[in-house]
């Protein structure tokens, strides 16, 4: 399972992916993955927010993740 | 609504942005461009550095300008965004919808404007002379 | 408020707009055109012509430009507006606004449009293939 | 004194000016020269309105008309 990072993201974590390998714990679900986040690089908890994007479209807590799923972490836009 | 232009692009040109929406049945065509602006709550903006999520954009704009066409009849539109390093008075951002009469064609842009805003995974980072922030990043 | 630009043209060019109005304290510009519609009520416009009371209609548009600019604080400000024959799709207004922030920019461009339309001596005549009638001229 | 025509007001009287001259009864205010035109000019009671401008202005009925002022008739605007 591979994340794109962007913005605000790219910076906490210091590169523009991160390549969760397939026998680590993969979070199951959005909510999931966000607790991993906060847990792995704590500065999330300092974002205003932050969203998650599943195969580009913005998803809810409470979507599950599948090992071919493009994921992406969505700071706070800031478009225009 | 034609097939609407939604593009991301390095280099922004708006002079060629009337032609694009013009169109027989339209006769209100309402452009909005951001550009970049020199002092932040009175600090000097060196430069501007957009970031973007490209698919996702593009789908994003396209649902937000299908959204706008669900309450405004209109005829054309464009949404283009810039990527990359952007100086003082650069455009950045140019949307332009055309319509048969201005009710549609103003409350339309100003939506589609201020939605982008809003959903379209597009980041900002001001550059100062000794420093660099990701927009709204922090509360 | 910079000077605005105030003109009656008989050739209206919108490309060179943006330029005019680019001004380093302006993030938001919003331009509105006008342009010349196929169909009027079904019926096939073949020209539209325009003819002014040239001094009296830069008066006109000095006073909206300035009642806009006393409601939205706004940098730069172009109005022009053609005479002349036009055919369809030619453009033959535009209203321009640079300011600060869009929420400026957006609702003074149209106060100045709206305002131009009930105000400044401008009339148009609707020209169909078999028949000439001076726009809004009876009730 | 002379008056200058636009638009319909061009098409009813004909031409694009009108002249009154000295020695006719001139109108003192806008609102006799509107009763003039209309009692010369029927065409101008079938106007969803029209106004009068003396020197450039929009002008009131109670303004007083001078040998010197540019006078306008306005009919219904239309610009844009």
């Amino acid at each position: 399972m591979e994340l794109l990072l962007f913005g605000i993201a790219k910076d906490i974590v210091g590169r523009s992916t991160i390549n969760l390998s397939p026998d680590s714990t993969l979070p199951g679900s959005v909510a999931e993955l966000k607790k991993l986040l906060v847990a792995d690089y704590p500065d999330f908890s300092k974002l205003s927010s932050f969203a998650v994007a599943v195969n580009s479209e913005y998803a809810n807590d409470d979507v599950v993740l599948g090992h071919n799923d493009e994921i992406a972490i969505i700071p706070p836009v800031s478009g225009g | 609504m034609e097939e609407p232009i939604l593009e991301i692009v390095d280099e922004l040109n708006v002079s060629g942005v009337y032609k694009e929406l013009s169109h027989p049945a339209s006769g209100g065509i309402c452009v909005f461009i951001g550009a970049v602006r020199e002092f932040t709550n009175n600090e000097e903006v060196v430069a501007l550095e957009f970031e973007t999520y490209k698919t996702m954009a593009l789908k994003e704009m396209q649902k937000t300008v299908v959204q706008a066409s669900e309450k405004w009849p209109f005829n054309k539109v464009v949404v283009r965004h810039v990527v990359g390093v952007k100086k003082v008075e650069d455009p950045v951002v140019v949307v332009g919808v055309s319509s048969a009469h201005r009710d549609a064609c103003f409350p339309a842009c100003r939506y589609i404007i201020d939605t982008l805003k809003q959903t379209v995974p597009i980041w900002k980072k001001e550059i100062f002379r000794n420093k660099e922030v990701w927009v709204s990043a922090h509360p």
